[in-house]
């Protein structure tokens, strides 16, 4: 019986014990005419042999591309330490700390984790985690909301250079509480949000959020919106990259007073890209914020010999003692994910972080440089960037995907999809991080020329 | 004479090992960074100091190393946390979860390039309606109070698309876990708050009492968090259908029933699944966690996308386009995807036979330990009721008689070698531990606990002082949460700076 | 108060979990054994009793996991232990080492079926080469002590192929290692012991007075396990090949000299590297290792197979076919070939800078130590010397003093959470410590083990008996070694027979 | 500066201290003429993800065969915990166990790990592992002859049957102590030693090795041999598989009294294949014998208030103690390997070993069935195995194993190259284990057709 240590002598001691004379009468609360009928249609029982063998092939089976999507998932080097640490059964196998004493590792860790947050993003407090940073985004608006609790509206504006999917995920969570996201335009020529547009906001909205760098690639006025909302009387929620930010300002640095609050996607730290998920969201605010914080927090306390520990705080903001009334109603998190964030930053530190985010952008530059040789490839915002672009294609930007998968590419992301009505006629979103030879990026664009050209019949 | 002198190192933050001036990693590429910060915006370069460790490579490691055994976790120790279900957690299903085929897949890869994993899902969504007796299964849900979320928003969904929108309240027990009110709030709902009986079961007449043409639905679990089953699901359930209502199923619990009783049967319209619980994935100390959806047929047209679909034996992405009444998406991509990988590998390995055993001995290895308590002289919360995969125990009398409540004798089994059950939930039962020992303790174990929760009473029948200073043999003796919460510190630089 | 009842479940060897009628594990076949049995020559078929234990995956889990937490590593620990270079293991050198396509290579697949891991083993031969100056390399022998065996037996076949049959003498000095000694005696010859001056250098006159037309050869280690650098090498090897000798480098102190100076540039004929040493294979409790030995041209006909060539861009290896004077073969194929690709991650990484400063930082922190010690008031061995990437220290001092000996200071080091150094090694040092701190270890550490041994000290002073009952926080207290060889148990089975 | 955590003003205080201006002034003690000049010849440092993309790349270059041969080194499922547990840092870099009590954890293991060896190869007692099977069949012979002083010769009876690999190793291992190895022929018609031509020797001898199963996967008569040897007043070496050992009997049990000493390679129990190495030899011998034993043995024992603990003990043996008079030079030891296959025996149970080497007899079985169809293919010893036989082919066997690599197949071990003068031409070693499925049988023998086919020009 795997998994199941009884031996038949001990569940006859088990069943004498409670009194019964099988398993089977240990169900005899459930009304018969309710019991299943079975599982028929799940498989028999596999060894672990044959399971390997399965998933093995199962992950071989779509080849090791490479890949040059982005979009808010990020290929980056994962050093091997992390993993191996994070996936020790005392950190792997443990449940949230309920019991602090006997937790202080993850405690611990999770401490470390704020810390680490709150300086990238240049805040006061961070909380234990969110599931991604799309969600994380939706518990931003809402925590918004809590926190302006007087304010007129409840109106978000809502930049269009925020990714697409990210809206999404926000209304969905959002929409329920009579809370409108009121869509941004960004501007044609350099891929940000459209001052002018913004400024004709008349009514009055309870937060503007800013993505640094944008879904574009492209690097947003962080200081001078930051200061526009904070002088309507609104809050500002910061969307950043967190490799990002070891070269660009923090948002608790943006304009004078800095954000409110910032949230985004940590994936890019330590986390592989594994279909989507697990991934993580981070999120950090202002100290007068701190109990309007959506999730778990860890803070630093005593013992009763005077002795420094962690446990878990503030819980009177969580659905297990507030109920309705909680913040959120997050309760299991990404905890796993904060320890391998923690890890991940903690070897390579400040340092390393900075060769990672500059190597991303020599690397981004330098595939800039070979396509702007490619006939028909033009890029709509510029070149000005982090570690993606758009371009856009002289062919159909579904084909060119599906030829370059072909030949073991992930060329991008078909965002002409989401911006149709906005003229980025087959336009790619391109993503190259520290992980890409100079090799690969002449691959690349040697590739994109061949398929275009084919796509095209050498038109171009 | 065994003391150490104080000089012994006591544990560092990472931040405390740190120095700026430290360069000594190999994990990063070799780049001169100001030459290249140059090519960015003067004005959005970042001007703060950016405070993160500088440390070696090595003394991460120790660190870090150090840290991990300071944990209890189910690798190490009994962990029989009520409704927590820490059962084993084989390793095959990390290692194969993290191959590189699976951990390199970018989610915005072509379907062409993601026919490996999308067959998992695929396979996945089947095995869990199997088991739920559900119509329909999506995966996307990353927790069980994300799953909630999406189960509640189907219900309102699907009042609001039948144009019902008198429908504004949620029944929920006073039992239930706090992620169910509070999910409640989050989809704009009123929540009626719904007693319980001295058997742990729903009080009908309250039931009765409180439903009508204002009621969207009722989030029940079975068996509920006081460990029993609701007998009268089936009563329940028609009386809430007959008002209008929906039934929502808390699937934290599966693990009682899987196999024996499927919640569609019980006349459940939606459920969600903790997979970290029932499948075994990692709980990570706090997660990540899996909390598929399944509905019944009527609220099929509302899943969140995506879903994963097999057409010409090409699987594809199930999205918005085709389920236009979809509540929508929930996470970027398709939720905790190497989770759902790895309860998928997890239901492999168990197969038909295995998932049938799962109540079965999770009900057994809970009513043995049940009545070995009972014997041992501790109160029963529900002492006439069979148990499920866990029960409640109460520790009002000795709190009364001794002084020592319940979180003395938790913190006390700490120093036993045991991590403590659940205490202080569900509220309505003073003083209690909710037990889950699961399916894969051993009887030995049983005893052992059962053994040391004898000791215990002793201690706290002699000396109850030895209780309430507990634990003495780990890390740290008992952490002052009150302080915690008045004099916050919850980062180093801010609480440190000087 | 503190203290826990006595019924603590004590941890139990892995049989005592045992239960015959347990069957519990997903890890095998599913098969009917007996049927597959009769199939068996009936009178070839166990009859004995298979004394396996069988416990459940959980519990096995739990049982080595917490075993592992009772060890200090060098992943937890400072782990000063003299000669055993005890330094950071990069993480990556396992993990690609175990990918799937080295770790399922069978060793017989046709070489056209190996060319990734033959081009590895290929390049670390040339790298080792490099980094000792000698003229090739042969990787196989599996430990320092296997690559003794291999030079010595070179040499051995050396003379024997000149027909030079008087050779019957073996020289190593007293401060040698024992496996230099002992495998002289397995390649059939005597051992002559060499004298130490007062310096920690060889006795030339008595050197003098050993060697002639009997003398095969000498072994020697530079820097000498007495951590100080042999000035007079040259020399010595001079008087060596004088007399027809050959000289055999032991290269475990390898790590002091890594881009600094080369064996085959004193005038070494052959060489063993320790991989687990200088290139940070894993220690693993006891091994494996990995002993690549390296030869003068002279030596070259006689090393040990296989090797890897290269043949118009194609690997393949090299056996006694080619090599007909080789010694032979040490393992049925390429030693551990599985270390030795971790060497060669190591390498790669190290790169020629990184392999420069290994001896640089070594020897910066050796001598650091040995000036911190010195200064509070510990007696060094050599205090005229430059320490090399390791130094002794003598407590015969405070053995006389407070009748606390070496062994005594080790263990209460151990306290304090710093494993001990070498001890009682050499043997020429009354009551020494053998200390070697590696290139890795931060200067705090550092400081905070110097911290440690002022405290020991002071214990020593005031309470002696503190350091004789020591140590106290461990998993247990002083072990009774003279019992254990006494009263052997070296098999529960045997010794738990009722 | 990888893995140096030194800070420039660390390195100038410690320089200080030492009262040096550099720290190439440490290294004033070497002679300056010795001086070398560099590493010239050794590449650059690369970062870890370099490396990692590199040896990716290169594991990947040769794809992954399905796997028949054996003969020394097995296929078998290794359950995935085992790797995890045994890498976990603790064990994987720890030392060899010289404090014993803060190494409580490798010596519980060893322990643990001496009473399994010793349980299923039914012998008294174990050391704590040798280098490998090859190695061990070695220092088994030199402990034979150490016990065995009074013998008359130092001639050890070495069957053809054993792995002439195995034997080239204990003659470059015994050959300078003045021992000598006389081959024993095998039975043309069933692989097995040959009786007769062993029982006609007259001369002395200190022990006789026999192999179970031997190398051609036939079953020696081991009980009658062992006997026989014992009659003669010489000692018997077993050198047996230990996964056999599941279903065949102990060696401690083989004729009246049990061999002297059981020795073996413990790779089949849960250790990769990995090119050859690491593997582990076992060596386990009778009580009275364990003086003798070479390298190191753990023991139990208890510390100064009585609680049970374990150490290294009878290093008296050992060299470090002995040097010249040691039993054997052996120090560093496979420590990490001995960890793996406690490991492996642990998880497997009972049980699960028998079932393993059950499912070992029965695909091999199958295979056999498959091939006896075979044009062309005959089985000189009959098909009475363990989980190996030998086929011969009807075409050159070189060939043929290079035509299988092509399909992806390793389809055996050309023994032809090594018992070319007994008449074994062309003949193949071939090897099933529990890994390979039905599947996998059915496209090896396709396959063979095949390529016999291909190169007999279809004669056969
Ligand atoms: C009964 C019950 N419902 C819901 C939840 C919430 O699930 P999750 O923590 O995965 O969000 C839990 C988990 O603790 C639970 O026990
Ligand atoms: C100086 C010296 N020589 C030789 C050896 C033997 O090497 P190994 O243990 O790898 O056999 C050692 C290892 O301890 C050593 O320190």
């Amino acid at each position: 019986m795997p998994y199941i240590p009884h031996t038949s002598q001990e569940i006859a001691e088990m069943l004498s014990v409670i009194g019964v004379d099988s398993i089977e009468q240990l169900f005899n609360e459930i009304p018969p005419e309710l019991r299943s009928d079975g599982l028929d249609k799940i498989p028999s029982s596999r060894s672990e042999m044959q399971v390997q063998r399965l998933l093995t092939e199962k992950s071989m089976q779509d080849g090791t591309p490479l890949c040059f999507a982005g979009g808010g998932a990020y290929e980056h080097h994962i050093p091997a330490a992390i993993w191996e640490i994070a996936t020790r059964g005392e950190f792997y196998s443990a449940y949230t700390p309920y019991q602090a004493e006997a937790s202080q590792g993850t405690l611990q860790v999770i401490y470390e984790f704020q810390t680490m947050i709150a300086s990238l993003t240049g805040m006061d407090v961070s909380n234990a985690s969110l599931y991604d940073g799309a969600s994380g985004l939706g518990e931003a608006v809402l925590m918004s909301v809590r926190a302006n609790r007087k304010a007129k509206s409840k109106r978000i504006l809502m930049p269009a250079t925020v990714s697409s999917v990210y809206r999404q995920v926000v209304e969905t969570i959002v929409k329920h509480q009579d809370i409108t996201l009121d869509i941004i335009d960004f501007d044609r020529t350099n891929g940000t949000i459209d001052i002018c547009k913004l400024k004709q906001q008349s009514e009055p909205f309870v937060a503007l959020v800013i993505p640094q760098p944008n879904y574009f690639g492209c690097m947003e006025d962080v200081h001078s919106l930051t200061d526009w909302a904070h002088e309507q009387g609104a809050m500002v929620i910061g969307l950043v990259n967190p490799v990002a930010l070891a070269l660009l300002e923090a948002p608790g640095n943006w304009g004078t007073q800095g954000v409110d609050i910032a949230v985004g996607e940590a994936q890019p730290l330590g986390i592989p890209l594994s279909s989507g998920g697990p991934y993580i969201g981070f999120m950090a605010c202002k100290q007068k914020l701190v109990r309007q914080l959506p999730g778990r927090i860890v803070g630093r306390t005593v013992d009763l010999e005077g002795k420094s520990g962690f446990s878990l705080t503030l819980q009177a903001r969580e659905q297990h003692i507030r109920r309705s009334k909680a913040t959120s109603n997050i309760c299991t998190n990404q905890g796993l994910m904060a320890t391998t964030t923690t890890l991940y930053l903690a070897f390579m530190g400040r340092d390393g972080l900075q060769k990672v985010a500059a190597s991303c952008v020599q690397n981004t530059q330098a595939l800039i440089e070979l396509l702007k040789t490619s006939p028909g490839i033009s890029f709509p915002f510029g070149t000005s960037v982090f570690h993606e672009f758009v371009i856009t294609l002289p062919a159909d930007v579904e084909q060119v995907i599906e030829a370059m998968a072909e030949e073991d590419i992930v060329a991008g992301i078909n965002i002409f999809q989401y911006y149709a009505q906005d003229g980025l006629e087959n336009a790619l979103l391109i993503c190259v991080t520290e992980t890409k030879s100079t090799e690969d990026m002449a691959f690349f664009a040697d590739t994109l020329n061949k398929v275009i050209n084919d796509l095209t019949g050498g038109a171009q | 004479m065994t003391q150490l002198n104080e000089a012994v190192i006591e544990d560092k933050l990472i931040f405390e090992a740190s120095d700026f001036t430290r360069k000594s990693s190999s994990l990063a590429p070799d780049i001169d960074v100001d030459t290249v910060a140059k090519s960015l915006p003067e004005h959005l370069l970042r001007k703060s100091d950016l405070q993160l460790p500088q440390v070696g490579e090595l003394q991460v490691v120790r660190h870090y190393t150090s840290l991990s055994q300071k944990n209890f976790s189910i690798d190490t120790h009994f962990y029989p946390l009520g409704s927590c279900t820490m059962k084993y957690n084989p390793r095959a299903c990390n290692t194969l979860a993290q191959l590189p085929g699976f951990a390199g897949r970018h989610p915005m890869a072509h379907s062409s390039m993601s026919q490996g994993i999308m067959s998992c899902l695929y396979d996945l969504q089947n095995m869990l309606m199997e088991a739920t007796g559900m119509k329909q299964v999506s995966l996307t849900p990353m927790a069980g109070a994300q799953g909630e979320f999406a189960g509640v928003a189907m219900i309102r969904a699907y009042h609001d698309h039948n144009k019902d929108d008198a429908r504004t309240e949620i029944i929920v027990p006073d039992a239930a876990h706090g992620t169910n009110p509070a999910t409640a709030v989050m989809c704009g709902y009123k929540v009626k708050e719904l007693s319980t009986n001295d058997q742990g079961d729903v009080d009908i007449e309250a039931l009765k009492a409180m439903i009508g043409p204002q009621t969207a639905g009722i989030m029940l679990t079975n068996p509920s968090t006081l460990g029993v089953f609701e007998r009268k699901i089936k009563q329940i359930a028609d009386m809430i259908h007959e008002v209008g209502g929906l039934l929502y199923y808390d699937g934290a619990n599966l693990n009682a029933i899987l196999g024996k009783v499927k919640p569609g049967d019980m006349g459940f319209d939606v459920i969600h699944m903790n997979l970290h619980k029932t499948f075994s994935t990692p709980h990570g100390g706090g997660g990540p966690g899996a909390g598929p959806v399944g509905v019944s047929g009527r609220l099929q047209p509302f899943l969140p996308v995506p879903m994963v679909a097999l057409k010409d034996g090409q699987y594809y992405w199930l999205t918005e386009d085709e389920l236009s009444l979809s509540i929508g998406h929930l996470s970027a991509w398709m939720g905790n995807a190497g989770i759902l990988l790895r309860a998928y590998i997890y239901a492999l390995l168990l197969g038909r036979e295995g998932m049938q055993r799962v109540a079965e001995f999770a009900t057994l290895n809970a009513n043995y330990l049940l009545q070995r308590f009972a014997d041992a002289g501790f109160e029963i919360a529900f002492p006439e009721r069979r148990a499920s995969h866990e029960f409640i125990l109460t520790l009002r009398k000795e709190a009364k008689q001794y002084g020592t409540n319940a979180m003395d004798f938790a913190k006390r089994l700490l120093d036993y070698g045991f991590h403590a059950p659940t205490t202080y939930f569900p509220l309505l039962v003073p003083e209690c531990f909710l037990m889950e020992p699961t399916e894969t303790e051993a009887k030995t174990d049983l005893d052992g606990f059962v053994k040391a929760m004898e000791l215990i009473l002793e201690e706290a029948k002699e000396s109850p002082e030895v209780l309430k200073q507990a634990p003495y043999t780990l890390p740290v003796r008992r952490l002052d949460d009150v302080k915690a919460a008045r004099e916050l510190d919850l980062n180093y630089y801010q609480s440190h700076a000087e």
